[in-house]
């Protein structure tokens, strides 16, 4: 089967896992959602304070989710041994890996954008309409970014016993970067703060990046990464 | 040592380690196209091992271990796509029905949806089976949805890790038949089990494994 | 109590027979709701005076109170029956039933509050919301209790799910007093409380106050004729569940042999 | 219904249901002191969800069900302490060894380090063993660890499921001289099993269940 | 056998499985340490800000960590299945909660001393003696409380599949006050903006109250709630 064929199957799978378990939805959203609530009051109802960090927050909750929905997206692999027989079955590891980043970044993309509308309505943060671009293609490159990470490492995670605690210890620092730059480019996006709309691009490059980097370099190391 | 087309899977002294430990001491065995081999031993004595070992899933560390001609330790990936693996796990997803699960690893091989239907016939999960989650099944239902997976899979190598564990009277027989069939038609078999009347019916010879080591046990 | 815990449960027929949830006592209820509430528009909207600060926006008070204080009631309704279910003998599940209903309603009520509370801030303070202890604490109240309704709903006996239920809602009606309090525990840019403050003094419009009493009134009736249906809905729901366990038993008995 | 002081388990048209399943459709049986019952019947026929229910881990929905004399929808909380239950899974924990395994499932119980021994001893997880850490074992090594502790426990009633699946020859033998011993001293088993040969062997009377009811097969 | 050696008993192995594994060392720290660099980040690196703010950002980073905890001491049991053998050997369900809320507090003691080291360390936050003991007691006292609520609704998700869901849904809106709470004695206790001292024992009262609170409850609810 060709890579892309293989990719569409594990995503369509996964993505039909969510929809009949609804764990996500029923999880990770109201953590998340808690997550925004509660940022508000430990910064001690400060308003001012608030608009400025909205856009980090934002990402910062999409972080801690991202580690739930990795977590989450492995261990139904790895529960009753289906990583192990899709290996046997010769699946192609490009294939699972392409097919877990586009079941991932959707499951993410659906998130930013609860977090984004919890951001409007909780934070007060207005959305401008000549940073839309901006903010729809920053965040479409941040997500890819962080689903090939979280993929990658997942899947070096979900391997054996006792990997699993490696998880958070790899990903977040290798997805730092991309919370800085989605940050200051949402910021330039919403014009929070004193961020310019030009600066944002210069982020949105960074992403694509990064993005691109760990989508190459995924596909390539996630056959030998899961091979024990 | 020249590869041998004909031996289908061909172990010469071959060791694997789980963690630190031996678990496969110097194993060598020969298996040939068509036949059904027993592997029986006590527990801990390596069947599981050896079993994921023929499957690409743990590596060799030393000795030779030829698969369907390929050596393992060069190129894994082109054994695996022709060899079924029922380990001690089902490798079912808990949220899909039956049907999604077996059409699922039916479409890893390619298999068409005609295969889908008459190996889910044969394990018997068909009819009102079909479209209950896997989550709902007991643990012989889930059991017999792995075999039919395995089954829609047509591997030219099965290897079975205790099949008939879990599995009633009828379904038992049905394994067997299916075992049979596919051996007839050029596939080969290895089966570990600890139910020896039946395993020693089914199987064409018997390997005994002991302290990770494989001594040929004789034909029936 | 005779009416909210329906005997007719015990005895399925006789119940699923009248193939309503309605009675003589609901329909009475029912049009004196109807009635306390076009009361309250009148009061509402044109006798009451405008606020001196608030203008017009003032008229939200007379929903936005009643609806929290009723559902105030109505999660300790709730908590009360959770208890009654768990510590009496019988371990009735009308209890039950009324506990859900109860629950059901109160956080329709919650909701509501927190509606017109956003829309009032968005009038008084500019903002939809603010991060204020009273806000949040409301808003915590409501994410329990869509827990609790989720506990509820994991299946399983109805005995089982009375007996978690009412766990769970015997420990979140701890939180009242916290919403209730909230001003006072914290600086707040809420209003504290004046109605039912603590030194028992009144100082509000009169006209203004018996708007807000007639709003009570008004939801309370409201809050007994919906925690009658429902209940009664509850227990019908109930009956049905049976019912479909006597179907699937007999397709299960009827299954016989292998496979 | 009196209840009955000899009748060890005492079903009267129970129902009991998994999610909105009617697993069991009004199972009726009755077990005596002594003896060792097999419960045997096709995959989903109901035999793990009754053995279930007498450990007072699925509720009664429908019916009457008395084990060691005390009414399960009245009080499970009696009856549990003096019941053992293995089901598929086997209740360990990965992370500590065999040994610290057994001894804190002896210790809910209060039995004593000489008991935990023997224990040991008699399922083959004594030596070696006892000191590796249960992720560590082979399937067959995991069950066995599993009986030792179920050994140790010295129930009234044991309840076993599919207790034979993946032990090897000489296991196999040591629990049913176990299980033998056990009955001879008083105790009472139930045994679900596929594996007839061996079970009806052990068994003192079989018991089929089919489609969640439970239908006497006579005794031996 | 009594309910505090069944305590006793099922704490010590708790504790034992955690020093063998050291799932929440290697995952559960790194988790909640990256969490307080990140805050860093997103509010900007501005120090003002995160010294007024640390105290809350310690208990959210903790609470965080509970939901991790939490999971993780409660898949243990469930996992293979060692919960419901614990049910049929009759181990009473008051040893239970108490076992597992002790070995759950010691856990998160211990987190939150490392959490509070990170913010005198990253946060330039400092600590006054005569703030001690307030600081003391309101942790031991707020960390009873998330135990009790943590394992008390950890034990229902633990249950069955598909119940893992509601974990957060019930647990998150439950300890806010603790959360909020707690920070405010933290607060005094550090002299953070214009707190007093003797705010705080006030707090922790309220701490206590909750902690005590649940503590009953949980453990008389414990049992019903577990049995399926
Ligand atoms: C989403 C926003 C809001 C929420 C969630 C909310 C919540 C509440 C709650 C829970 C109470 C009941 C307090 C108690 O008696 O225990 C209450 C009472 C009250 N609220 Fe709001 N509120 C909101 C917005 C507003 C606004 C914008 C105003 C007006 C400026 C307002 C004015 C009042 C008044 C006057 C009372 C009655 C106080 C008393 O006598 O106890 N609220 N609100
Ligand atoms: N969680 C569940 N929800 C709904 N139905 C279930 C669930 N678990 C099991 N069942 C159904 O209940 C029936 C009885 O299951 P049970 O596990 O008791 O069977 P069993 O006799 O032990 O079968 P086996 O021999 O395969 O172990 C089966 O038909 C199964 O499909
Ligand atoms: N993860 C591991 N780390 C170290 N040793 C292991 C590990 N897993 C298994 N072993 C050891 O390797 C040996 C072989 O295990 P294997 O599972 O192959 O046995 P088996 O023959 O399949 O036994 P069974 O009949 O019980 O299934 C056993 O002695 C076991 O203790
Ligand atoms: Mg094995
Ligand atoms: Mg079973």
């Amino acid at each position: 089967m060709s890579v892309a064929r293989t990719a569409w199957l594990i995503a369509r799978k996964d993505l039909r896992i969510e929809w009949k378990s609804r764990v996500i939805t029923n999880q990770v959203v109201p953590f998340a959602g808690v997550t925004m609530v509660i940022f508000g009051f430990a910064l001690d109802a400060n308003t001012d304070v608030l608009e400025l960090v909205a856009p980090g927050l934002v990402w910062l909750a999409t972080m801690f989710s991202l580690l739930l929905l990795v977590q989450r997206n492995f261990s139904v692999e790895a529960d009753d041994g289906a990583l192990d027989a899709m290996r046997v079955a010769g699946v192609d590891a490009r294939g699972i890996f392409f097919g877990k980043v586009i079941g991932l970044a959707l499951q993410l993309l659906v998130l930013e954008v609860l977090l984004l509308f919890a951001a409007v309505v909780l934070y007060g943060e207005t959305i401008r309409l000549d940073g839309a671009v901006l903010l729809v293609t920053t965040m479409i490159s941040a997500t890819c970014g962080l689903a090939a990470v979280g993929t990658l490492y997942g899947g070096l995670a979900a391997g054996s016993k006792g990997r699993e605690t490696l998880l958070p210890l790899l990903t977040l620092p290798a997805v730092a970067p991309v919370l800085i730059g989605a940050t200051r480019a949402v910021e330039s996006a919403l014009g929070t703060g004193v961020a310019e709309l030009s600066d944002g691009w210069q982020w949105v490059s960074l992403l694509t990046v990064f993005a691109v980097a760990f989508g190459v370099g995924g596909s390539l190391a996630f056959g030998p990464l899961i091979d024990e | 040592m020249p590869p041998d087309a004909d031996a289908v899977v061909d172990l010469h002294d071959v060791v694997a380690t789980l963690g630190q430990f031996p678990a496969l001491s110097g194993a060598t065995m020969r298996v040939e196209t068509g036949e059904i081999v027993l592997l029986r031993g006590p527990n801990g004595a390596g069947k599981t091992t050896l079993l994921r070992l023929c499957a690409g899933l743990v590596p060799v560390v030393r000795g030779t271990a030829l698969v369907l001609g390929h050596d393992l330790s060069v190129d894994r990936d082109r054994v695996r796509s022709h060899v079924g693996l029922l380990g001690h796990q089902n490798g079912l997803y808990a949220d899909l029905t039956v049907i999604e699960n077996v059409r699922f690893w039916a479409a890893t091989v390619g298999a068409t949806d005609a295969e889908v239907a008459s190996a889910m016939e044969r394990m018997g999960v068909a009819d009102r089976l079909a479209s209950v989650s896997v989550s709902k099944l007991s643990a012989g239902q889930k059991r017999r949805t792995a075999l039919a997976g395995l089954v829609a899979r047509r591997a030219r190598l099965w290897l079975l890790d205790e099949p008939h564990a879990g599995l009633d009277q009828r379904a038992r027989d049905d394994l067997d038949n299916t075992l049979r069939e596919a051996a007839a038609a050029g596939a080969t078999v290895l089966v570990a089990s600890h139910e020896l009347d039946r395993a020693e019916s089914l199987a064409t010879r018997m390997v005994d494994i002991v302290a990770g080591r494989a001594e040929s046990g004789g034909s029936r | 109590m005779t009416t909210l815990d329906p005997k007719t449960t015990d005895t399925a027929d006789s119940a699923m027979s009248s193939r309503s949830t309605g009675t003589k006592a609901t329909r009475a209820i029912g049009i004196a709701a109807t009635f306390a509430m076009g009361w309250l528009v009148l009061f509402g909207l044109v006798l009451s005076p405008a606020d001196v600060n608030q203008g017009e926006s003032v008229r939200l008070l007379y929903i936005h109170v009643p609806t929290i204080w009723v559902a105030y009631l109505s999660f300790v309704v709730t908590a009360v029956a959770s208890g009654m279910y768990l510590f009496t003998k019988k371990h009735s599940l009308g209890w039950d039933r009324l506990a859900g209903a109860s629950a059901e309603i109160g956080v329709a009520f919650v909701g509501l509050t927190l509606l017109v509370g956003a829309m009032w801030g968005r009038l008084t303070w500019g903002v939809f919301w603010q991060w204020d202890a009273r806000l949040t604490t409301t808003a915590l109240l409501f994410v329990t209790y869509i827990g609790y309704l989720a506990v509820r709903r994991l299946g399983g006996s109805h005995e089982q799910r009375a007996k978690r239920s009412a766990v769970v809602g015997l420990l979140s009606v701890l939180l009242i007093p916290l919403v209730h309090w909230s001003v006072v525990i914290w600086r707040s840019l809420h209003q504290t409380a004046s109605v039912l403050d603590t030194d028992g003094n009144i100082d509000m419009d009169g006209t203004m106050l018996f708007t807000l009493f007639i709003g009570v009134i008004a939801f309370s009736l409201l809050y007994l004729w919906l925690v009658m249906h429902r209940t009664r809905a509850l227990a019908m729901e109930d009956m049905l569940e049976d019912r479909g366990l006597d179907i699937a038993l007999a397709e299960r008995r009827a299954e016989g042999g292998t496979r």
